[in-house]
């Protein structure tokens, strides 16, 4: 049995649901990326991820122009594309994957998402088993032409917030994302960074002000420190670039466990 | 008139409301918005407040208008190119925007910008170049202003425009190289977003042409206006007919063209923007949002997309503004292209006519006026205003190569 | 009035008859004059009545003003230099010959003496050119009406500047290399000269400075004069003064100093002409007679001319036109000299303060201000007219080089 | 004796009452040409000249930007300022020279003149035992500041004429040149050339109309033909660049002998 089938059995939401309970029940949320298409056989992570103890996993359908990208994952987008990564050819991959047992989140640039329209784009995603979507250039003025085709299709678009997002317009963040709301932690691109911004700290509060969905905090997240210290604050972490520096140097399924494993300690004993 | 019978162009359409303020949510049709990432939705906004502000203020209309004058050399001279005319068989007149200070129409914009960024309290300008024009510009309004610049550019631009590169640090500004993806003007821009998302507190993102996100499509188009309403003035001054048959212009972004019609667009002058072959958003390119805007950009079959290539640096954009898209649609406007053999043929021709050295992209508009009135297309004795968006001294070395 | 009283400047003697036509026999003073060897002798007398002739017509000023507004962009600005003003404690104008179609005033006199040529019956402009900047003015003339061009050029230049030999022969002219002497300006010089002895009856030679035999310097002055007239009527616009306390400008053969000069030869303007170190024809020259005309000339104890050497190519001329050095002698204008590195120093300057980056040629002028506001010989509080004679794009690669 | 103390004893006059005399007996003039300092022994090209039947030698002062001569005299010039030849020292080495029982002129750029002013200039000349001038660049309306001097100091100035000379005023130089009238050929500089121009015969039998001094026919003479055509209609020829491109190629005294008495003959069968 395909993850296609069991997902498709998923009713609208399940992200949500899933993290929230998890939460609820007192865990850290640790959602993991990698870059659709960076290896053959890139899927392998995905099972790596799991097996570490994540709690969904991200998948970036590369774009030729990753304008919110940092160095790291600019570099695996261009990898990725460069082996001939495709939208279609990732999302087939996912088709084929057993149920990990934890939602997967695909991210990417809006330019792909119109390419064959969004409804054809989200039912895609649906038959891959996707049941979420963060797309970093469609902010809240913008989300309106997808919000509706995507909950038509199954899936929970998370919108992202950010350090200079003001009030009433946060607040509307937290009421209109769906699956959980995107915390950026700096201003900034993604990418690993020494410290936890302060920045993430005070905006993880904010919007919790005004939310009861999960918040997970992305941007920068590279270290078992950081992921303690965001945990502290936020109801999880999604780790982007610390993850694909090491896949970009090599680092095989094993290794990338081991590396998660170290964060999910870390989230566990907070 | 017989010139218009005779041209396949769809009727255009009335002008209300064509070419004025973007409707809701930056759109022009369904063209532009504001596609940027949440971190730059606040820095969006407080740059339209803050045009919006400044554009209905007679103090910062003013200060501009004397700093274009004083500064710049507006207005620039509408010239009849006699020779080539005779030649051609239309009446050609040029909009000399390469006689502007640095050389090119970019200076108009980067200045409006460099002003608004004081009223704002900025004290830094990032930019984004391709050939190193608005890089100049930039870097030009920023020293005259005492602000920092600094300026984004691919480093294979940086090697094939090195002396522009060497000009812009003379002028102060830092200049970065980009290493990333084509490494060219699309790569470019994406860099300088990305550096904006980090420093919106103290810096101002300097776009150079009609594309970004709102409000910049429309704010440049307003800095760029200034084209259009000098040769509206001066086309009333000189041609019999007051009013030209054809606007034609160069459209790498689309900020001269788009400067150009504004001031024509309640006239039953048409419109023509001249894409290079290798750089048609506009003639060849598909629905897709990049650099914070919808528009139509060169796409490959995954949706990815695809490097502009031209001889024209400044013309090296896979997409086109948003507005002028929609003057597509609307068929206010229509978009042609030419090729790099024409351009190079148009640029000795316009030389060796009337002793003017056009910018390559530039010479993309007289290319089209070129083979237009050989085809026919531009019947004999049609009057044609054509914005020369910059001089080509730039692009010398280029031509050293090639001719 | 203060400044004038600090200054160790000789009175400046009544205007009457200064900077107008020169006396019998092409005569400034004991300068001038038409040393020619005798084939050259009826061409001059030709170039004379034609000229004279022409300056009276107004048809032929007409039509020379509409070219220069059309196609070279005049007037040119006045350019308030607040900036750098602000940090040398003087009030600073610049007068904008930068912003001139091909970007210096060079412009200005080969538009009139091909308007001239083809007034003549000439089919051809004969011209010598040391950075390039006449050679690509004259070609643009000569493409702009029409005419064939011939620019004799050092072959040592043609290396230094081969954008602008490139850029001639883009315009069409044939650039011909001088391969004698110093292989700089005063060889391609005599090689123009002799070049015109050959073609005197289709050929004008198109002089490009203040210098040469009678009418040449009394007629490049007159067609540059309209840089002084037009900065006249702005300063009495933009100053409150009225007229400024000084009027600087570089000299290499003096015309874009003689130009501007005459614009205020009637005001108690004090003029400053602003020479290179190593080409001080009108500061350490010695009577002489070289290219037609009697002047100051940098030459050897044994009478030999001695080739100049200045970082600005434009300025490569060991003599100085006959009515600066009348002007020396009359103390109506002064000359100093700055040396290479305060021209380099002066060039960053204007372009971190003022967004402008000038033609190592007219920051010559810019290095002089500079010193003398430091040194207190321009008293604070003085107003400074500066003509800033041509854009640094051409220069761009000796600075890169050299800064 | 050298020459310099044999000259001082001429009258004034003496160059055009020398070369009238001699055409007046038949003879065709023939004025070769050197340029001073060329080589160290440079005078005994005067010798070889004198040998070979010249009728006056016309002696070179070389200046650094000899604005009427074509390719072959600034590359002589040239050659002898490399040289270190000084105006001073070429007058040195002619006052050293025996007398050659012909006249000798000196031409050279007004520069030259004006450097130490006409009268020490023409004041050196004469010390020289040089009677006669050509100043290529000072034309018969600039003359006048050179004239008197020259007469008040014994120097024969000689003028030019040339083919666009317009009437009166070819007179003028008729009358106002002394020693004889220089008729430039053609509208061109020094230098050989194929044919002799019709110009050239235009010319002279213009300026005899006017006047009954000798006319030397100068520019671009370089073949025994041209000179015995040149003959026909001028009193006589100025040789130059033929001279000096014999000189430059490494001819000595002796082949330029030779070679000038080709001249001689061609002149004389007239
Ligand atoms: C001279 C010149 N013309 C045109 C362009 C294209 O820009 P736009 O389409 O915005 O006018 C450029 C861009 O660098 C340019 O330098
Ligand atoms: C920009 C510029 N300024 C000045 C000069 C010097 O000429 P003049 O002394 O005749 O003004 C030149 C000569 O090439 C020049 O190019």
């Amino acid at each position: 049995m395909t993850n296609s089938l069991s997902n498709a059995a998923l009713d609208q939401g399940s992200v949500e649901r899933q993290l929230r309970a998890r939460r609820d029940g007192g865990r850290r949320l640790l959602m993991p990326y990698v870059t659709g298409g960076i290896t053959p056989d890139w899927t392998a992570y995905l099972r790596a991820f799991a097996a570490a103890g994540a709690d969904a996993i991200e998948v970036g359908l590369p774009f030729s122009d990753p304008t919110l990208d940092g160095a790291t994952i600019q570099e695996a987008t261009d990898a990725a594309l460069a082996r001939g990564a495709t939208t279609r050819q990732i999302l087939a991959d996912l088709a084929e994957l057993p149920d990990l047992g934890i939602p997967l989140v695909a991210s990417t640039y809006y330019n792909l998402v119109l390419h064959d329209g969004p409804e054809a784009f989200c039912a895609a995603l649906r038959r891959a088993g996707v049941a979420g979507l963060i797309v970093p250039d469609l902010p809240l003025h913008e989300a309106d032409e997808l919000t509706g085709v995507a909950a038509a299709a199954g899936i929970e678009l998370a919108l992202l917030a950010s350090p200079t997002t003001p009030e009433p317009r946060l607040a509307e963040i937290g009421r209109r994302s769906r699956g959980f709301v995107y915390a950026v932690s700096i201003m900034g691109t993604t990418g690993e960074r020494a410290d936890l911004a302060a920045s993430a700290t005070e905006l993880t509060r904010r919007i919790k002000l005004g939310t009861d969905r999960p918040v997970l905090l992305g941007f920068g997240i590279s270290t078992p420190e950081q992921a303690r210290e965001a945990g502290r604050h936020a109801d999880g972490v999604v780790v982007g670039a610390a993850v694909m520096r090491r896949v970009l140097d090599g680092a095989g399924p094993d290794d990338l466990r081991a590396f998660l494993a170290t964060l999910r300690r870390a989230l566990d004993q907070e | 008139m017989q010139t218009r019978d005779v041209l396949a162009w769809r009727a255009s359409v009335a002008g209300s409301g064509v070419m004025g303020e973007p409707a809701a949510r930056g759109r022009f049709g369904e063209y532009g918005g504001r596609y940027v990432p949440e971190s730059l939705a606040e820095a969006c906004r407080e740059v339209d407040e803050a045009f919006r502000g400044a554009w209905a203020d007679p103090g910062f209309r003013g200060a501009l208008t004397r700093l274009l004058a004083v500064h710049v050399g507006r207005p620039t001279p509408l010239t009849p190119a006699w020779r080539l005319s005779g030649e051609l068989g239309v009446q050609l007149y040029l909009k000399r925007e390469d006689l502007t200070h640095t050389g090119s129409h970019k200076i108009n914009n980067a200045l409006g910008q460099a002003l608004l960024a004081t009223r704002m309290g900025r004290r830094r300008l990032i930019a984004e170049t391709g050939a190193g024009m608005h890089g100049v510009a930039t870097a030009t309004a920023a020293a005259l202003l005492g602000l920092e610049a600094t300026v984004f550019m691919g480093e294979r631009d940086m090697e094939r425009q090195s002396l522009n590169v060497f000009r812009m640090r003379l002028l102060g500004a830092e200049v970065v190289p980009v290493t990333s993806g084509s490494r060219t003007l699309k790569d470019a821009t994406s860099e300088a977003m990305r550096h904006w998302v980090g420093t919106t507190d103290d810096s101002h993102y300097c776009v150079g042409s009609v594309v970004g996100p709102d409000p910049y499509p429309w704010m440049v188009r307003e800095f760029q206006r200034v084209i259009g309403e000098e040769a509206r003035v001066q086309c009333a001054a000189e041609l019999v007919t007051g009013v030209p048959d054809h606007v034609v212009a160069c459209v790498g972004g689309g900020s001269n063209a788009a400067g150009t019609f504004a001031g024509f667009v309640d006239t039953p002058a048409r419109f023509v923007g001249v894409e290079a072959a290798g750089g048609a958003g506009a003639s060849g390119g598909r629905l897709g949002v990049l650099h914070g805007f919808r528009s139509l950009f060169l796409q490959d079959d995954e949706g990815q997309i695809i490097e502009a290539d031209s001889i024209a640096a400044g013309l090296d954009y896979p997409g086109v503004g948003p507005e002028h898209a929609h003057l597509r649609d609307l068929g206010r406007a229509r978009y042609v292209t030419v090729t790099d053999d024409e351009v190079l043929g148009a640029t000795a021709r316009l030389a060796r006519t009337e002793g003017i050295l056009p910018a390559l992209e530039s010479a993309h508009a007289l290319a089209w006026v070129i083979r237009a009135a050989g085809s026919g297309e531009l019947p004999a004795g049609s009057t044609v205003l054509l914005t020369l968006s910059g001089r080509g001294d730039k692009d010398v070395s280029t031509l050293k190569e090639l001719l």
